[in-house]
Formats: C-alpha cells, sequence, structure tokens
C-alpha cells in the first residue's frame, strides 16, 4: 500500500525526488518487510526534516506486494508509471526476481533488500539492479574458516525448503569442493514444520562434527529446540538468518551455544571502537529504538543501507536514473549497516567477510568470538 | 447457459461482445504500463477462469488444483525454451499440450470422485506438482526458480513490450471466448449441464459422462496451460511460490463471484478480484491513514463473503434484477390443460 | 423380440430384491409390470438400463446382450426410462430438458461444438423444433421457458417422460408416469401412451393405478418380494387369485 | 380449527395461491383436489410455515400462525407429509421416525419405541426393516415411512400431500382407512390427493383449486353429483 | 536404528496429536452443519495468539485456557450469525467461499493485532521432553491427545447416542424434512460455529507450546487438518483422529527414513490412494442408494 511520507514539502519549496520500494509487507515473508518499512519511514522523516537531498525532499511510495511474485510486478510497474527516479527492494528473492524484467527494459535502478547472489548476477544482465544483503557465500566463508580453526571437517547440513535454505545449500555445496570439508548429511524441511527430530535422528547417525543450519525462525528454533531434547551435543552453527532475539527467545534456552555468522548490527556494542562501522550502527540503533522501542534488526538494516546509497548517488546525480545507476555502480567505502560497500561493474553487492562477524549465543546473548 | 428465452439471450450476448471491444481499445489510448500489465494478469486468470468455468459452472466439476496446469504450462514454457532452446512460439503450444495431456492421465481416475472428494482429490494433485516444482532440483530450479526466460516472439516480431503483450492476450481471450460461446449454446453445452445436474438421467439419456467430463477437464487444463506458457514469456521468471493452493483457490474464487454456470462469470470474476486487489491497494490507504496491507487483506476477506451472502449465484446474476420477467409465459404456465 | 430377459438376479445385503426374472417385450407392445410395494420393480429397471449390475441373467435387445454395457450405451441401443424419484435437469430449461434428452439424435462432439457451422445450426433448429412439439403433445409446451424446478409435481413427472421420449427410443421404462396426476390427465397420458405404441414404441410400465394398466398393457408381469408370480393379458391377470391376494385386494373393482 | 383469509403466496414471479379463504372445522377431514399446479402443494407448505405468503393470514386455533418458522408450526401441533417425502435418507428408518415425535419429546425411550411399534404395525412392510438405510427403501416404502413420520408427532392438524404416491392399490386404502380412524380420534384432517375416487370415499368436505384459487367446495357427495368437475378431475366412468 | 525408529514413532505421534485435534474440530463442524469450515485453522491461531496476550498479563495457564476458548467461541458464534446464518440456503461451494473469506480477513485482523512476529506458549507441564527408550518424547502431545480423548467421547456421546445428536444429523442430510419435524436449523448452526470456536481455541492453546504460532499459521495447519480428516473419512470424527495420527506417523516416517522433502509428497499420494480406492475413508460408512 502505498504509504505517503508525512509532509513531503517540509524541506525547502523544492519539487520532491520521486522514489518507490516493493516490499513484502503482508503475505510469507512479511517477518523481512515490516522492519524495512519501518526503517524505510523512519529514514524518509529524519532526512526530509534535514532538508532533503540538496533541498529536495524525498517522496518516497512503499507498496506492498503482499510477499506475491505477480504483485511485484504490478507494484514495480505503477511505481515506475508514477515517476519514481529508483526502486528500493524487493525483501525476499523470488519478489525481486520477479521484478528484474521491469526495470531492466525500462532501465529504473532497483536496489534489492534479498540476499540471493542471483539477483545481481551475471551483472552483464543486471546493469540495473543492486542489493544490499551480503551473498550467502560471505557468510558460509566465515563458517568454512571457523570449521578449518576447530578442524571440524565432517558436517551436517541442515536447510530449509525454500528460496532462502536453497541458497545457502548451493552455496556450501560450492564452497566446501576443494576444502577438504565433506557433507555427510544433507536434510532440508519446510517451514511451517512443526518438529524436525525425524532430520535430527539422521544427523545423529550419520557421524557429523557439526551441524550447519540454513533457516530463519521459528522452524530454526522449533530444530535448536529438537537439537537439544534428543541429545545431540556437536556444535550446532546456524546462519545468519536467525540474527534477531526472537530466535533466541522461541528457542526457549535451548539457542545457547549457537554459533553464527552474523552482521555488526546485532553485536554493536561488543565490536572494537575503532571499526569503521560502529557509529553508524550506534546511531542507527538509536534512531530505531527511540521511533518504535525495538531493537533494529538485519532486514532494517538492508533498509537502511539501500536508502543511503540511493540518496548518495541522488546527491551526486540528481534526477537521472541513467546517473543514479552510474553513481551506484561507483560506490566505494560507502559505511552501511550490513558493511563496507565496494561496488563494481562486476560486483553489484559490494561486501565482503569483513561485513560479517561470527558469534555464539550465551545466556540468551549474542557474544562476538574471534 | 439456462436461456430462458432462446435468441434472446444470444443477442444480449453479442452486445456483451461489443461492450468489450470497445472496453478493449481504451487502455490503447491511455498508453499506461501499469494499465496494460493489470490489464494482462487480469487476461491471463480470465483464460484460466473460462476453463474453469467450463468444469465447475457447467460440468459441475470442481477442482482446487489448477493452480498446478497453470504452473506446468509455467514451467514447460520456461524449461523448453531456457534449458532446451526450443523457439518461444512452439514452446507456448508446448505449454498448453502438456498439462492437457497430464490433465487426461489424472482425469479419468478423479472424476469418478463427486463433490468433496474430488475438491479434495486436485487439491492433492495440485500440492503434489507444486512439489514437484521444489523439488525439480536442475531441471525446476527448485525454489529460487528460473529466470531468463526470452521474450515470446512470431518469427521476428517479439513481444517485449506490455502493450503488444496485452493485445496478444486479450486476442487470444476473444478467440476463445467465441469458441466457449458456440459451446456453451451447443448441444455439447446442454450435455455437459444436464451433468451438472444429474449424472443418472444424463447417461440414461445417452450421454458418456465420464468422457465428457474428462475432455471439460482436459480443456480447462489446456487452457490454464496456455495462460501459465503466456505468463512465463510475460514475467521472464518463474518460481514455484506463484502456483500454491493459495493460486487454485482463487481461481475458485473467481468463478464463483463472476457466476457459475454464466458465460460472462469467469470475465467478471477475473477483473473483479484483480480489479479489487489494486483498488483496495489504492483506496485503503486513503481511507485509514498509514493502513498496511493488513487492513487491505480484512477488507478484502470481508467484500468476498459479503459478495457471497447478497449475490450467492455471482455477480453476474445481478444482471436479473433489471431483466422484466416473461409475463406471457409464467402466466399460461398456471393455466391447466386437458 | 425386442428386448429378452432371463434368470435376472440382485441381491442387496439380505433380500433379493430380483430373483430370477424372464420376460420378453415384443416391438410396439406395452408390458406392465405390477406388484406390492418393494416387489423390485424400480430395481429391475435399474438392471436393464445398466445403472445396477445384474448378479445373473441375462438382457438382451434386439437379440444383442447388453449386460455390463454402461447406461449412455444402453441408451444408444434404444432404451430410455423415467425415474421414479425424479431427476429432472432442475436449474435448466424445461426446453432444454427435452433437448438434452434428444442427445443422442445429434452428433457434434466437444471440439466442433467451438465453431458455428451451418450443419450444425440446421442440426440445432432441427432439434428444437421436434423438442417444442414433443412439449406440445405432452401439454408442456406453455411451460418450455421455465425453469424445470418451478413445474407442479405432475408436471415435473410430465418433462420426465417427455424427456425419455426425445431421443425416439425404440424401448422405454416408465415408472410409475401416471403418480401425481389426477384421473383426468391420467386418461389423457394413457391415450397418448397408446398413441405412442401404434407409432411403433415399445414400453413397459410400472404403475399402481390399475385403470392405467388394465387398459394399455399388452400384457402384465407381475413381481412379488423379487420373483416372478404371475405373466399373462390383463384379463388373466385379473382373475389370477395369488396377484389379487399379493396386490390388487379382493373388493378391487377394474372397470 | 384453522382459518385462512384471503391468502397470497408467490413463487417469484409466480402467483400460486390467490385470495384463498378457507375454514375447516375440528376433527373434519378435507380433501383439496385440482389438477397439477393448482397451488395445492404451496397451500399446505404455506400453512406448514415452508413458504411466506405476500397477503391474507392463517389462524390456528384462534392463534395467528401466518409466516411462522416451520419448526415453531409443527410445536402448534400441524404436521405436514410433503409431496417430495424428505425423508432423512442417510439415517436408518428407526431414526426417522423418532425424529417425528422430536418436537413431543426428546428422551424417554420406552414410550417412543411402544409409539414407533404402532405405526410398524400400520405399514407392515416396513417391518424388519427398521435398521435399513431410509435411502435404500423402495418408493413406495419411502412414502410410508413420510407418512409414518407424520403420524408419529400426533397433530392435532394433519397435512398430507398426495399420500397415495407410488403406493400398492392395497396400501392406499390402508392408509385412507387409517386417516377415517384417525378423524375418529378427533384428529384435523387436510388430505391433498389426485387419486381422486380414494379420497372422496373418505372425505367430508371437498374443496377443488384452480390456479391458486378455491372454485368448488362442499361435502363430497355434492361434488362427485357436479358433472363439471366430473369432467375436468375425475374422468369418465369413475 | 531401533531407537531411531522410536524416535520417529514419538515424533509422529507429536505431529499426529496436532493433526487429529485439527481434523476433529474440522469434522465436527461438518458432521452437524454440513460446511467445510476452512476458517477453522484461524480459531485455532487466534485461540492460541489471544492465549499468549492473556499469558502475558500473569494469568495462570489454565485460566488462560478457559478465558481463550469462551472468547473465540463467543467469536465463532459471532460470525456464524454475521455471515452463515444470513447466507442460509446458499450452495455448499457459497459456503466454502464464504467461510475462506472468513479465514482471509481472520488472518489479515491477526496480523493487524499481534503482527508478523512468532509467539511460544509455556508447555502445561513443566521440564521438556522425556527420554523413553532412548527417545525424546514431547509430554505436550499426551496432553493434546488427552484433549482429543475427551472431545472425541463427547461428539460420540452426542451424536451417537442422544436424541438432539440425531436431529443434528438429520438436519445435515434434509433441511426441509428436519424443519418440518420441528428441528430449527439456526440453533444448531449457531452451537456448530461456538463449539468450532471454542475446540480451535483449545486446540491452538495445546498446540501452540509445540508448533508456536505465528498469524498466518492457520491455512496449512487447516490444509493438513483438513488431509487428515479426508483420510479418515470425512463424515466420522473417529476417522478424523486416527486420519490425523496416521498422517502424523507417516510424515514422520517418510521425513525420517526417505526424504524429508518428499514427505508431504508421500501423505499426498496417501490421500489420493484413499480418495480413489476408500472414497468414504479408511473407517468406511455406506453409501446410500440415489435412484
Ligand atoms: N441400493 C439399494 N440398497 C439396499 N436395498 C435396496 C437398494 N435398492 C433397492 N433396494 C431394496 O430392494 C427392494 C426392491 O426395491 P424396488 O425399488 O425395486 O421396489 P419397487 O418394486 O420399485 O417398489 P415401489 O413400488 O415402492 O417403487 C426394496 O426392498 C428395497 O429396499
Ligand atoms: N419452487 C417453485 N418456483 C417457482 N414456481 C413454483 C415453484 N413451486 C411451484 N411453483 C408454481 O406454483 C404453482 C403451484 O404449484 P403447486 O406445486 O402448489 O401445484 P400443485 O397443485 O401442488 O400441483 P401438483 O398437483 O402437480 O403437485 C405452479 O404454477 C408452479 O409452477
Ligand atoms: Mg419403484
Ligand atoms: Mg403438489
Amino acid at each position: 500500500s502505498p504509504t505517503k511520507e508525512a509532509d513531503v514539502k517540509s524541506a525547502g519549496g523544492n519539487e520532491p525526488y520521486k522514489i518507490g520500494a516493493v516490499l513484502d509487507i503482508s503475505g510469507n515473508s512479511s517477518s523481512l518487510g515490516v522492519p524495512e518499512r519501518d526503517t524505510l519511514l523512519m529514514m524518509v522523516e529524519k532526512l526530509n526534516a534535514n532538508g532533503g537531498v540538496k533541498g529536495h525532499p524525498i517522496d518516497l511510495t512503499i507498496m506492498d506486494n503482499k510477499s506475491d511474485e505477480t504483485e511485484s510486478v504490478l507494484a514495480v510497474k505503477t511505481l515506475i508509471e508514477k515517476g519514481a527516479l529508483a526502486i528500493l527492494g524487493a525483501s525476499s528473492s523470488g519478489t525481486s526476481m520477479a521484478m528484474i524484467k521491469t526495470v531492466q527494459s525500462e532501465k529504473v535502478p532497483m536496489i534489492s533488500l534479498a540476499a540471493a547472489s542471483s539477483i545481481v548476477e551475471p551483472t552483464s544482465e543486471r546493469q540495473w539492479v543492486y542489493k544490499t544483503a551480503q551473498s550467502d557465500i560471505v557468510m558460509i566463508n566465515k563458517i568454512i574458516s571457523y570449521l578449518k580453526k576447530n578442524n571440524l571437517n565432517k558436517i551436517a547440513f541442515l536447510y530449509m525448503n525454500n528460496s532462502y535454505g536453497d541458497n545457502g545449500k548451493k552455496a556450501i555445496s560450492a564452497a566446501v569442493k576443494d576444502s577438504g570439508i565433506d557433507i555427510v548429511a544433507e536434510e532440508k524441511f519446510d517451514a511451517n514444520d512443526k518438529d524436525m527430530t525425524p532430520q535430527l535422528t539422521k544427523v545423529k547417525a550419520s557421524g557429523a562434527q557439526a551441524a550447519i543450519v540454513w533457516a530463519i525462525p521459528p522452524s530454526a528454533s522449533i530444530l535448536t529446540k529438537n537439537f537439544k531434547d534428543i541429545g545431540l551435543s556437536i556444535p550446532l552453527i546456524h546462519s545468519h538468518g536467525v540474527g534477531n532475539q526472537k530466535f533466541i527467545e522461541l528457542a526457549q534456552g535451548a539457542a545457547d551455544g549457537v554459533i553464527l555468522p552474523i552482521g555488526k548490527l546485532s553485536v554493536a556494542q561488543q565490536i572494537s571502537d575503532n571499526d569503521s562501522q560502529k557509529k553508524v550502527l550506534e546511531s542507527y540503533i538509536a534512531d530505531y529504538s527511540k521511533k518504535y522501542n525495538a531493537e533494529p534488526n538485519s532486514f532494517g538494516g538492508y533498509a537502511w543501507d539501500a536508502f543511503n546509497l540511493l540518496v548518495n548517488a541522488l546527491e551526486k546525480a540528481g534526477p537521472d536514473r541513467v546517473a543514479i545507476r552510474d553513481e551506484l555502480e561507483k560506490t566505494q567505502g560507502f559505511v552501511g549497516i550490513s558493511g563496507v560497500f565496494n561496488m563494481t561493474p562486476q560486483d553489484h553487492n559490494g561486501l565482503k567477510e569483513d561485513s560479517a562477524v561470527l558469534v555464539q549465543v550465551d545466556q540468551g546473548k549474542w557474544k562476538l568470538i574471534e | 447457459m439456462n436461456e430462458r428465452h432462446g435468441y434472446k439471450m444470444k443477442l444480449k450476448n453479442h452486445r456483451g461482445f461489443i461492450l468489450l471491444l470497445l472496453l478493449l481499445i481504451i487502455p490503447l489510448v491511455a498508453e499506461s504500463n501499469y494499465l496494460y500489465s493489470t490489464l494482462v494478469i487480469i487476461g491471463l486468470y480470465a483464460i484460466i477462469v473460462q476453463g474453469l468455468g467450463i468444469l465447475m459452472g457447467y460440468a459441475g466439476q470442481v477442482s482446487f488444483g489448477h493452480a498446478a496446469f497453470f504452473g506446468l504450462g509455467g514451467y514447460t514454457a520456461a524449461i523448453l525454451t531456457t534449458r532446451f532452446h526450443w523457439p518461444t512460439l512452439l514452446a507456448l503450444f508446448a505449454s498448453a499440450i502438456l498439462p492437457g495431456i497430464i490433465a487426461g492421465l489424472i482425469g479419468r481416475q478423479t472424476l469418478k470422485l463427486r463433490e468433496l472428494y474430488l475438491a479434495l482429490a486436485t487439491l492433492s494433485f495440485g500440492i503434489l506438482v507444486h512439489i514437484f516444482f521444489n523439488e525439480g532440483g536442475e531441471l525446476t530450479g527448485g525454489p529460487s526458480g528460473m529466470s531468463g526466460i526470452p521474450n515470446l516472439s512470431i518469427g521476428s516480431f517479439e513481444f517485449d513490450s506490455d502493450q503488444k503483450f496485452y493485445m496478444l492476450v486479450w486476442l487470444v481471450l476473444l478467440m476463445l471466448l467465441i469458441g466457449i460461446y458456440n459451446l456453451v449454446h451447443s448441444r455439447t453445452g446442454r450435455a455437459l449441464c444436464s451433468i451438472r445436474e444429474s449424472e443418472y438421467a444424463a447417461e440414461n439419456a445417452g450421454i458418456d459422462c465420464a468422457r465428457l467430463k474428462l475432455q471439460a477437464f482436459v480443456f480447462s487444463a489446456l487452457l490454464a496451460g496456455l495462460a501459465g506458457g503466456l505468463y512465463a514469456f510475460y514475467v521472464t521468471f518463474i518460481s514455484p511460490s506463484p502456483f500454491s493452493f493459495h493460486t487454485s483457490v482463487q481461481f475458485v474464487l473467481m468463478a464463483v463471484i463472476g457466476g457459475l454456470g454464466t458465460f460472462w462469470g469467469p470475465v467478471i470474476g477475473a477483473v473483479v478480484v484483480v480489479a479489487l486487489n489494486e483498488l483496495l491497494r489504492e483506496i485503503v490507504p486513503l481511507l485509514i491513514p498509514g493502513a498496511g496491507g493488513e487492513y487491505q487483506i480484512i477488507i478484502y476477506g470481508v467484500i468476498l463473503v459479503g459478495l457471497m451472502i447478497f449475490q450467492p449465484k455471482g455477480l453476474s446474476g445481478i444482471g436479473q434484477y433489471f431483466r422484466i420477467p416473461l409475463k406471457k409465459q409464467l402466466k399460461t404456465d398456471v393455466k391447466i390443460r386437458g | 423380440m425386442l428386448l429378452e430377459l432371463s434368470g435376472v438376479t440382485k441381491h442387496f445385503g439380505g433380500i433379493a430384491a430380483v430373483k430370477d426374472i424372464g420376460f420378453s417385450v415384443a416391438e410396439g407392445s406395452i408390458v406392465a409390470l405390477i406388484g406390492p410395494n418393494g416387489a423390485g420393480k424400480t430395481t429391475l429397471f435399474n438392471i436393464i438400463t445398466g445403472t445396477l449390475p445384474p448378479e445373473k441373467g441375462s438382457i438382451a435387445i434386439k437379440g444383442r446382450d447388453i449386460v455390463g454395457l454402461k447406461p449412455f450405451e444402453i441408451a444408444s441401443a434404444g432404451i430410455t426410462r423415467t425415474f421414479q424419484n425424479l431427476q429432472l435437469f432442475s436449474n435448466m430449461t424445461v426446453l432444454e430438458n427435452v433437448m438434452a434428452g434428444a442427445h443422442l439424435r445429434s452428433k457434434k462432439g466437444f471440439i466442433r461444438s467451438f465453431f458455428t457451422f451451418p450443419g450444425n445450426c440446421r442440426e440445432e433448429r432441427k432439434i428444437r423444433e421436434e423438442s417444442l412439439t414433443l412439449l406440445e403433445d405432452i401439454g408442456l409446451v406453455e411451460t418450455a421457458g421455465l425453469f424445470a424446478s418451478e413445474l407442479p409435481f405432475g408436471k415435473q413427472r410430465l418433462l420426465e417422460i417427455a424427456r425419455a421420449l426425445a431421443s425416439h427410443p425404440a424401448l422405454v421404462l416408465l415408472d410409475e408416469p401416471a403418480a401425481g396426476l389426477n384421473p383426468a390427465e391420467t386418461e389423457i397420458l394413457t391415450g397418448y401412451l397408446k398413441e405412442l405404441k401404434t407409432k411403433g414404441t415399445a414400453m413397459i410400465l410400472i404403475e399402481h393405478d390399475m385403470q392405467t394398466v388394465m387398459e394399455a398393457a399388452d400384457r402384465i408381469v407381475v413381481l412379488n418380494f423379487g420373483q416372478m408370480i404371475a405373466e399373462g393379458t390383463p384379463a388373466e391377470i385379473q382373475a389370477n387369485t395369488e396377484v389379487i391376494k399379493a396386490y390388487l385386494g379382493e373388493d378391487e373393482k377394474i372397470a | 380449527m384453522l382459518k385462512i383469509k384471503n391468502l397470497g403466496v408467490y413463487h417469484g414471479y409466480v402467483q400460486a395461491i390467490r385470495e384463498l379463504s378457507l375454514e375447516v372445522k375440528e376433527g373434519e377431514l378435507l380433501a383439496v383436489l385440482g389438477a397439477n399446479g393448482a397451488g395445492k402443494s404451496t397451500l399446505l407448505g404455506t400453512v406448514a410455515g415452508l413458504y411466506k405468503p405476500t397477503a391474507g393470514e392463517v389462524i390456528f386455533k384462534g392463534k395467528p400462525i401466518t409466516s411462522q418458522k416451520p419448526e415453531q408450526v409443527v410445536r402448534q401441533g400441524i404436521s405436514l407429509v410433503p409431496e417430495k417425502r424428505e425423508i432423512f435418507s442417510a439415517l436408518s428408518v428407526l431414526d426417522n421416525l423418532m425424529l417425528g415425535a422430536f418436537h413431543r419429546y426428546r428422551k424417554n425411550k420406552p414410550v417412543l419405541m411402544n409409539d414407533i411399534q404402532e405405526i410398524l404395525e400400520l405399514f407392515p412392510a416396513l417391518k424388519g426393516r427398521e435398521s435399513d438405510q431410509a435411502g435404500s427403501l423402495s418408493g413406495g416404502l419411502q412414502q410410508m415411512l413420510a407418512i409414518g413420520r407424520g403420524l408419529m408427532s400426533r397433530p392435532a392438524l394433519l397435512m398430507l400431500d398426495e399420500p397415495s404416491i407410488g403406493l400398492a392399490p392395497l396400501v392406499v386404502r390402508e392408509i385412507m382407512s387409517i386417516l377415517v380412524k384417525l378423524k375418529k380420534t378427533g384428529v384435523t384432517i387436510i388430505l391433498v390427493e389426485q387419486n381422486t375416487k380414494s379420497a372422496l370415499k373418505v372425505a367430508d368436505s371437498v374443496l377443488v383449486m384452480e390456479r391458486g384459487g378455491i372454485t368448488h367446495s362442499g361435502n363430497s357427495v355434492d361434488i362427485i353429483a357436479d358433472s363439471s368437475i366430473q369432467e375436468a378431475y375425475l374422468g369418465r366412468a369413475r | 536404528m531401533g531407537e531411531q525408529l522410536l524416535q520417529l514413532l514419538f515424533t509422529g505421534l507429536t505431529l499426529g496429536s496436532i493433526y487429529s485435534i485439527i481434523a476433529l474440530t474440522l469434522v465436527t463442524t461438518f458432521n452437524v452443519t454440513g460446511i467445510l469450515n476452512l476458517a477453522q485453522g484461524e480459531f485455532v491461531v487466534i485461540g492460541a495468539l489471544l492465549a499468549v496476550s492473556l499469558q502475558g498479563t500473569g494469568m495462570p495457564i489454565i485460566a488462560v485456557f478457559i478465558v481463550s476458548v469462551i472468547l473465540v467461541a463467543i467469536l465463532g458464534g459471532l460470525l456464524e450469525r454475521l455471515t452463515i446464518y444470513r447466507a442460509r440456503g446458499a450452495s455448499n461451494l457459497s459456503m466454502l467461499i464464504i467461510t475462506i473469506g472468513l479465514s482471509i480477513s481472520l488472518r489479515g485482523l491477526a496480523l493487524l493485532i499481534w503482527g508478523t512476529e512468532t509467539y511460544s506458549l509455556p508447555a502445561f507441564s513443566e521440564g521438556g521432553s522425556k527420554i523413553v527408550g532412548g527417545a525424546a518424547l514431547n509430554p505436550q502431545s499426551i496432553w493434546i491427545f488427552a484433549l482429543v480423548a475427551v472431545t472425541l467421547t463427547g461428539l460420540y456421546g452426542f451424536l451417537g447416542h442422544t436424541f438432539w445428536g440425531k436431529a443434528v444429523k438429520a438436519s445435515v442430510y434434509n433441511q426441509t424434512g428436519a424443519r418440518l419435524q420441528g428441528i430449527n436449523l439456526n440453533t444448531i448452526s449457531f452451537l456448530a460455529f461456538v463449539a468450532a470456536g471454542g475446540l480451535g481455541a483449545a486446540a491452538g492453546v495445546s498446540i501452540a507450546p509445540i508448533t508456536m504460532v505465528t498469524y498466518d499459521m492457520g491455512f496449512m495447519l487447516g490444509v493438513k487438518g483438513f488431509v487428515a480428516a479426508a483420510i479418515g473419512g470425512l463424515s466420522n470424527v473417529g476417522g478424523a483422529v486416527i486420519g490425523g495420527i496416521l498422517l502424523g506417523i507417516l510424515e514422520s516416517f517418510s521425513s525420517g527414513l526417505i526424504s524429508s522433502g518428499l514427505k508431504d509428497a508421500i501423505s499426498m499420494i496417501i490421500l489420493l490412494g484413499v480418495l480413489l480406492f476408500r472414497p468414504e475413508g479408511i473407517i468406511g460408512a455406506i453409501r446410500e442408494r440415489k435412484i
């Protein structure tokens, strides 16, 4: 639904820059879309309050695609009709993929908030498409190096049977190829499965030295509970998909000891003060918790990055889609929530391993390890 | 088809066609891609629901699995063009044929079932196919689907703009409508209806119910598949999620809202459901400032319920309020003979 | 012989609904099937029309064995029926009901139905005319445009008969056609049936109205508890004490 | 007992009953004749509360019951045996009969059971079929069941819509005599019949309907005498 | 191995308990009104979510249980009066659509009130899973089975052995006939939905400790329950329970021994099999004569 930003004209008299966002606010992936919407609304308000982009207020129109791909297509077309200079979103891989044809043919820059690397690759067919969420490979590499360090080389991989889990699986099977690590058990489960014990019993039997799980709550939490219940004692490594307090809450104590790679947002206080991101993170957390009195999560972070990347480009390029696209591609050393972005014509995400850290759950809190 | 007064009805329908044609010209003037793509989606759904309408409204056989045929069509087109590099037009034909064949295979047994049980069987078929899309690995691209589907092109002419696609889809739909119009006013249409009313009586009138039901089923699958193929070429990306059970339910909704067993019902249903969604998207926020998808969903459901309460026979029945009863017939009816 | 039954048997659980029935129907003749309630008359109809499979016995029309054929095949072999508990196409008009009954009179299949060849139209018009005349004869033509469900009970029964006749069958099975008609109406119906007979349509007639039976039937078959207790001309049957005891009753006088 | 004042009933556009007025005395057996579509069933249906009249009123035992719901009407002691039988085909014969007494009592099995026995005595053909599914019965047996169910409700006013349909001659006569017996016990009866002969044998008074109105009414003797009616409804030689 | 099988069995029973309670609630409404209530899953979810909120106020779990059951029962009755009651006489399909509409609205409402978050409830009995024969058994599933048992006996007693029960059945088979016997359909359908609501909530509160609860969980639950009910024979309360347990065990074993990706496929194939070869469900009911 087009949620108009409060008072567009607040900043200067200049006519506003129109931008649009397509988010999965309701439907399956609404847990992604909602914090993203909240973040965007917050950012626009703040920006326009401080004079917008060179005196031009931002006129942001957010549309809900109900986590539906067809709706995504319609939504993005509406926004382009309405003259949006660029599109933010969508929240999940499928809905983002569905929009690509349109933005490519209409030549409108788009910044997706979803992780799948296929969204921006091959860049030769994705000149207009960018994304802010780390590709899974970034996270996988973190995990691989951890496994290597503790020479755990027989692993079990469990993943959610949707595109998130699927991408995770693709990434890891690619990554382990020549790393001397082999996957002795590979199990999947449905997003709305209520008990993963069967899969875990297989893992138990497989003699794996560590279990890696690519899923999001609630199923990730249920799995973690089952993991404890059947008395598995090998290290349990999750993905950044569980990088929110909710996961720990729902696992009801079972989450302690879980290890996962994650954006720095959740451990902002723990990272060293000379980390370039520290300031940005703290200000975002401050703003967000002030406005919504709730902790922001990494999804909100993706939106933050996308918005500021765009504003950045707008300031240099002005209201011109081609110029904006070029500026986005030139982005260097942009310090965001998910990491430090260095875009190139070959890399439309621009995040590296340093954008993630490994943490462990300890008495229901994230604790930085390494 | 309940033509209470023979040819009069036919005239009325011709008016319908003319009206439709006029309506179709307007967007060409409007030149709005958003409008085009909305109409494309409506058109695609209308194609499917027309077929479903024959199956449900006329033959009286419920199907909660048509999203599966829709998807099969889409995936056929996608796979043949991206994996096997078929020419797009050929792939489009295949995307209609294959679901048809599959329908033919499962139909024989399934269509023996009645009402709820048929609904269940089709439902589980739908879920099975959806699982196949997810589990198809390399072939279907699994949950993340497959992208890079080329534009549909006939010879050197490429359907690369929304406008072109809009015209294509509605041309197809129009031709179908004319065919279906003939069908429902033919011997076959009558036979289909009689199956809906009483299979025993139909059989005893020499109607091969099993065969006819199967034909209707295959036909509806063909249309769904065709629509699926077009969808794939239109969006050029395809993944399992649009072909879930929800979509099947949507199709049934459109059929029922439009009015079962009526000729224009399916088109009306498709228009109303899609337009309603789009309208709510625009209007709700104006009514309730800052309202998110939640309100749309609620209102959508409420409207649905309202429709079924006040217009249980579907929207195309509304016309009846304006139609004057056939006084003559009814008077003479009360007369006793002998 | 048009229809020949022999040794036809069907049980339901314990009950022998039809037991070892055998009789035959000559071309263009009317055979009445009478007997107490639950004697097995309707069941026999269901068996002949292929709605129920017989356990034993043979059924032949024009010498061709039709046991195991599907109802629609039997219909195209020339046997149609009416239903005791009406099976009308309620949400179709009276005319459509009859035209549907005439299904076998035209050929056009599913695919050809998408197009309007002049031939098809002619075919369609022919069927339409025929059906209207049929309604005329049976006295429903004024109601042609009503939904079948809107007809009064008695007329619904007449419509069933019209629908059964629409395909010009060689043999019609009528299950209590006169039920719900008053004597005057019944007489008209009886006359109509006899006229049909002269046109060469054979009939098996289940009827509890003796007047009609005696007037219309050439031969009468009497069932009781699924068994055939008598067969013969109306005169013979009226004289048959067993029949009187089981069914007609002593003081039943028949004009 | 039952008073109907210029009743009007529509089915959609069809006026099935027009300005119809009649009165039925306590303990009377009224036969209603008329061709198909005359409106007989509609009349009974309206009294029973199945159809809403557009005009006029229905008064039973001095109380207006116009457009009461069927379930209310039954409690007043009016019971209808509909022409389409409306039996519960998936329930057993026994349950069908029991439910006939639903508005009288909800438990107290023994009493119920011997009522049911009485009914079975009246219809020996149903004996031994108590536990069969009603739907599996033959047409005639179902008709008996429907009538039996009607009797189970012990009504003050019993309305039967063509009860003789599908019944063997013997049974028809049986039923007619039952009606006479019932009448003697003070039950008022309205009998819609096409089997004019049998009906006239038992009726006290007769009422002939045509096009939703009453054309003739009087005691059975006069009616049988009336030649015009002879022509239209009784047919010659009957 | 044996240990693993036992584990799979336990898991199957846990799932089975969930499916059977849902199936049971579905079949109840179906048997009483002839309506297949696709909003049943939403009743379950709303029941659970209400419980979450109530529990937040520090009520004891038993009180939470009772209150949310009562509230949702009221909701059920209310919705019946507002929709089903007004649409009475409409075709089964229209009724089905109405319940779909209801489920959509209720889902939206849940989204509005409780958002997209996932919530959880504490188990009825303290201290997590019990290890039995080397396999973990979730005590909550025992509670659920208790609920199933109670409901089941209640229904059997009512439908099978009371006069009202007969009346209710009758009203499903022939409405006109039922009304002519003085059976008040409106009351029946009203009470049916009150019961549906109450049972739904009860189910919700008791499964939430295992399944957790999100606003959009109802639909999937509904479908599973529907499948379970069908396996058991739609018009058969006992069958529904057995169907649910079967489905649960089937899923558990097929994902434990064959492939988790295909477990739904397997249960679907079983369902198709049942439909084609035993349409009246594994617990058969007699089919009636049509003509
Ligand atoms: N499908 C069935 N299941 C169980 N019993 C059946 C079935 N069909 C018929 N019967 C039984 O078979 C017997 C014969 O039934 P049928 O309908 O043939 O009688 P009928 O001669 O037509 O009686 P009527 O004159 O009352 O119509 C009856 O006892 C009936 O209960
Ligand atoms: N459901 C209905 N819809 C529309 N019209 C109806 C309906 N039922 C009856 N009618 C009309 O109302 C009039 C009276 O019908 P009704 O059934 O009362 O006649 P009847 O005297 O009972 O006839 P029969 O002796 O055949 O039962 C008829 O003209 C009939 O067409
Ligand atoms: Mg019979
Ligand atoms: Mg009548």
